[in-house]
């Protein structure tokens, strides 16, 4: 009988399944909180390491990001007369390196998340794909 | 009547191995005779690569080991190389480094509750622990970009500044997780279900855990009043006050109950953080040209040199990460790459004690005792 | 004074005045068995239309309350709320490739998930909807249903043995243990209502349930049998095979137990068989010890509407407390679960009879 | 006095010299002494051991044990020099059981031999891998390949034959 009442007095279970009751009820700021991802979209932090992209006018095309990528997913490429980097996000670990690298600040890492693809060539992405042109202030 | 001995192959792919871990267990019926535990199946050779790599391109591997906790994998190794090439790290820096690292600690414990509670069967608590996660990953995507895969850290200090906002945010989520860890604590402390699951199941007494190498919280559930931040104070733990957190019992249901004590822990260690966070610099600036590039147009404030040799030497550092004693040995030969690099992982060598512990149970206990565990395949093989 | 379902319907054909023009027109024949074979098939059939909806809509219960309580929205994209998102997963088990192991007995492999639905269904013919909506008021209800809802581990064993797998085995030997283990104090606990009553008809066991004491507590068995209550849910539950007694499947141990091999169409169908058994369970739950289908009597709408209406939300509510209770709690280990019952539930089971008994023979109730 | 002093006046025929590594005591010890070693370690009150690291430094081999007390706080390094061609040492799994994994793993990654070690196979990479990876003279350009045999049992080869392969 005392095992009985030491294990099954069942107050445990019942402490959990109110906690499990409110949460269907959403009883004290307990919300859904998850969101309905192809449709909806949570917002990036301005600093989330996404798809690289490389400033048009900054890249010097020195090739330092090519040495300081851990993985070899740089190389360089020519690309309407001037030397640009081309990376392969197939083998990118997105750890910043090359950010960090860059003496002319040229490479941004920032936004798109959504790089899946049907082949391993889609996601060479060369200059054509990641060069952008600073807007300049007036 | 003629018996014979169940050989049951426990994995490679099993629900709850938490990955690619393969059990080779001799059984009597539901009982367990005998367990042999075989891996490999993620090695990557990560030790080898830190011999091609530069000290600094080695970072982003270390996040691969215990991808649960990146940051103090990050810090282990930094810590290492810092301690080999004799770095001071400015105050600030280290600030913000113990602030990830208890954040990474609360993440690592949330998942291990989440994923013990699974395997017991309940469905419920690994979504609530993912939900907390959640909100602190995206502390981690504010300050450094990624989610789990952090490289934050730098040898001699921290990639990125806190960003605008940011301890306002970490505020409401010590508040919020304080909240939270009542409601875990209603739904699985007491339910007389998992005290029937947990309480002596998995028993290693606190000699034979030491004997068998367990480090961390498993080894404070055995009643050693043991903390490497406290008997080795790295970084600025000597200025802070919290307690390693023990229990004597020896089982499952005090290595589990470490944890979630280890959890408020953090959370208190985070509050002292978030208040006294001092000004200054993030990197060092002091040897080896490192200097922060003023006037930089980028958010991306830190500047490491290209070539960094640190001098001939051997170090051994150790750190308490989330899992256990997490240890860097780091053998420089005076060029940029580093000779060697020994990574002695916590989940490999808390996994040693398992067999000990589940040597006569029953299937459902290897589990339970596996979870409390609390392993990861990437630590275990490297 | 209608008996089952076959009387209402001709009653309510005669109402209308149709009835005996038919039976008119078969009897021209010598044929009046056909209408009887028509009208059952017919019933047969709306019985089964009942049982499917209700196990879409039961798993889709199951996993929005699931979602609801790990905060989660659960399914959205098909239908309102993601109603219909059974249909679509039906569609998807439906196309999914048939796999047979190589070394699996194909024949019993096929036929064992085909097994598993039909004592399911056949708990439902005593069981009564509302009053006079029962399909066979048999004399041996309860009796029956007990015996039937048995027959279940026969499947699970055939599909875990044919399955010619280690932990489909373990699963299907585990469902055996605890099956035997559970029918025994689900037939007591169910015993002490049936002294109570003396008669295993299902619709004398919630004849005996109506009206009230004071005015206001009605008279079902839980507030007079309230042990035998509780035993008789803890073994249904496990009868059902759910969290916290889920040991046949048991996902984390035994990958999926006893169907670790099936899939698309075959698993489907345990999967049908799991919600339908755990209607009927909970359906046999709310005869015994709730009062069925009694309920306030409201005027102007006829009393089979009333009480098909009170006999659904009560079902639902025991239902609701599975569900409920799966969200909530581990799994127990299969020694302490027959530890629980062999060494608890059966003693208090025949303690509870011995009680009841003896007030019965004194006279006291 | 240290850790490695203590013990070199204990064992001073074991000891070759002592000295620090960054803050730790180290202590050079003879390969055949190791376990005469250990077993005096373990005495002195090192009951953990926290890693074994095995250093391939092309003309000779390193093992690297690491202790700490959980008594006293203290750390012990020892380290065995093995010649470069058929490293052997005497292994310690013995007295620390954690060492049965930890001299696997350096067998498995560095090449040096366990002798005494109740089971001495490979523990991260498949039984029948070529080399030790973590040797300096390791052929990297080599490629293996490991399938599962019809035991489970892994089969290594070096020219893919053995993969499933669908036309």
């Amino acid at each position: 009988m005392a095992w009985i009442s030491k294990n099954w007095a069942m107050t445990g279970i019942m402490k959990g399944l109110i906690v499990t009751l409110k949460h269907i009820f959403h009883i004290g700021n307990r919300p859904l909180v998850t969101v309905q991802y192809p449709y909806e979209k949570m917002k990036l932090a301005p600093r989330f390491r996404g798809r690289h992209s490389v400033d048009q006018d900054a890249c010097i095309g020195c090739g330092i990001c090519e040495v300081s990528c851990p993985n070899g997913t740089i190389r360089i490429v020519k690309y309407n007369g001037r030397w640009f980097p081309e990376f392969n996000l197939g083998m990118c670990l997105f750890c910043g390196l090359c950010v960090d690298a860059c003496p002319m600040n040229a490479i941004k890492m920032n936004g798109g998340y959504e790089l899946a693809n049907y082949s391993r060539e889609s996601l060479v992405y060369g200059p054509e794909r990641i060069l952008f042109k600073k807007e300049v202030n007036k | 009547m003629e018996t014979d001995e169940l050989l049951l192959n426990m994995g490679p792919v099993h629900p709850a191995t938490h990955g690619v871990l393969r059990f080779k267990l001799r059984m009597d019926g539901e009982i367990i005779r005998d367990c042999e535990i075989v891996m490999g199946y993620l090695h990557r050779g990560t030790e080898k690569l830190g011999e091609m790599k530069t000290y600094l391109q080695f970072i982003p591997y270390t996040d691969r080991l215990d991808y649960l906790s990146a940051m103090p994998n990050n810090y282990a190794y930094v810590k290492a190389v810092e301690e080999l090439a004799d770095i001071e790290v400015p105050l600030r820096a280290e600030y913000i480094r113990v602030l990830t690292l208890e954040l990474n600690r609360i993440i690592n414990h949330l998942v291990f509750m989440g994923s013990l509670i699974l395997d017991l069967g309940a469905n419920t608590a690994i979504m609530w622990g993912f939900r907390e996660r959640e909100k602190a990953l995206q502390l981690y995507e504010m300050l450094c970009g990624a989610r789990m895969t952090f490289s934050y850290m730098r040898i001699g200090g921290v990639r990125e500044d806190l960003p605008e906002g940011f301890i306002p945010k970490l505020n409401d989520f010590i508040k919020d997780m304080e909240k939270r860890i009542v409601d875990y604590e209603q739904l699985i402390n007491g339910n007389e279900i998992f005290l029937l699951r947990m309480k002596n199941i998995g028993v290693i007494n606190a000699d034979e855990a030491i004997n068998y190498g367990m480090t961390g919280p498993s080894l404070r559930g055995s009643g050693v009043n043991y903390d490497i931040r406290k008997l080795e104070p790295y970084s600025i733990y000597p200025d802070i006050d919290f307690k390693a957190c023990v229990r004597k019992e020896c089982d499952s249901y005090a290595r589990y109950l470490v944890r979630m004590d280890e959890m408020k822990e953090s959370l208190h260690i985070l509050r002292q953080v978030a208040d006294t966070m001092p000004a200054g610099d993030i990197i060092t600036t002091q040897k080896y040209g490192i200097a922060p590039m003023t006037g930089a147009p980028s958010a991306v404030m830190t500047y490491f040199p290209r070539i960094f040799t640190p001098p001939v030497g051997e170090v051994y550092t150790r750190t308490e990460a989330p899992k256990g004693e997490l240890g860097f040995y780091v053998v420089s030969d005076g060029t940029t790459k580093p000779y060697r690099v020994k990574i002695r992982s916590p989940s490999f060598c808390n996994l040693v004690a398992l067999p000990k512990m589940i040597v006569g149970l029953k299937i459902p206990d290897l589990i339970a005792a596996f979870g409390t565990i609390d392993i990861v395949l990437g630590d275990v093989d490297r | 004074m209608i008996a089952n379902a076959y009387e209402l319907v001709v009653y309510i054909l005669s109402a209308i005045g149709i009835y005996d023009p038919i039976n008119g027109f078969f009897q021209n024949y010598g044929m009046e068995y056909l209408l009887r074979i028509i009208i059952i098939v017919v019933e047969i059939v709306v019985l089964l239309v009942f049982v499917l909806l209700t196990v879409m809509f039961l798993s889709w219960l199951e996993r929005k309350m699931f979602a609801w309580v790990q905060s989660r929205y659960g399914p959205m994209i098909t239908g309102p709320h993601g109603l219909f998102q059974p249909i679509a997963d039906g569609i998807k088990l439906v196309g999914k490739e048939d796999i047979i192991p190589a070394g699996a007995d194909r024949w019993i492999f096929t036929l064992a998930p085909f097994i598993i639905f039909v004592p399911a269904l056949l708990v439902f013919i005593p069981l009564p909807f509302g009053d006079s909506l029962i399909i066979s008021d048999l004399r041996i209800g309860l009796l029956y249903i007990i015996a039937i809802s048995a027959l279940s581990p026969v499947s699970i064993l055939l599909a875990g043995w044919a399955s010619n797998n280690k932990y489909s085995l373990m699963g299907a030997m585990r469902a055996v243990a605890q099956d035997i283990s559970y029918t025994i104090p689900l037939a007591l606990a169910a015993i002490a209502v049936v002294l109570y009553v003396g008669s295993l008809s299902t619709v004398d066991i919630v004849r005996a349930q109506e009206g009230t004491w004071f005015d206001i507590i009605p008279r079902w068995f839980i507030f007079v049998q309230p042990l035998a209550f509780i035993l008789f849910l803890i073994a249904s539950i496990a009868e059902m095979g759910r969290i916290p007694f889920d040991f046949q499947e048991s996902e984390q141990e035994l990958v999926a137990g006893f169907y670790t091999e099936y899939s698309g169409m075959k698993f489907a169908m345990y999967f049908l068989g799991e919600y339908a058994h755990m209607f009927a369970v909970s359906g046999v739950i709310v005869t015994v010890f709730l009062g069925g289908w009694t309920g306030p009597v409201l005027p102007f709408i006829p009393v089979q509407i009333t009480s098909l209406v009170y006999f659904i939300i009560k079902t639902y509510a025991v239902i609701f407390f599975a569900m409920w209770l799966r969200d909530t709690v581990p799994r127990m280990r299969i020694d302490q679960l027959l530890n629980l019952g062999w060494k608890i539930m059966i003693p208090l089971a025949l303690l509870n009879l011995l009680v009841t008994s003896f007030l019965l023979t004194a006279g006291v109730v | 006095m240290n850790a490695a002093e203590e013990l070199k006046q204990a064992m001073p025929a074991a000891v070759v010299s002592t000295g620090m590594l960054i803050d730790k005591p180290l202590a050079i010890i003879k390969k055949e002494e190791i376990l005469k070693a250990a077993g005096k370690v373990k005495e002195m009150g090192f009951d953990n051991l926290s890693v074994i690291t095995g250093i391939d430094y092309r003309d000779r081999f390193e093992v690297i044990y690491n202790f700490f007390s959980y008594k006293k706080k203290e750390n012990l390094v020892l380290k065995v020099v093995l010649d470069h061609e058929a490293p052997s040492v005497d292994s310690v799994a013995s007295i620390w059981k954690v060492a049965d994994w930890l001299e696997r793993e350096t067998y498995d990654l560095v090449g040096i031999k366990f002798t005494g070690h109740p089971n001495l196979v490979r523990i991260l990479l498949p039984d029948g891998w070529n080399g030790h990876p973590l040797r300096k003279d390791y052929d990297m350009e080599t490629e293996q390949f490991v399938t599962m045999g019809e035991d489970g049992e892994d089969i290594v080869s070096t020219d893919g034959s053995n993969l499933l392969r669908r036309r």
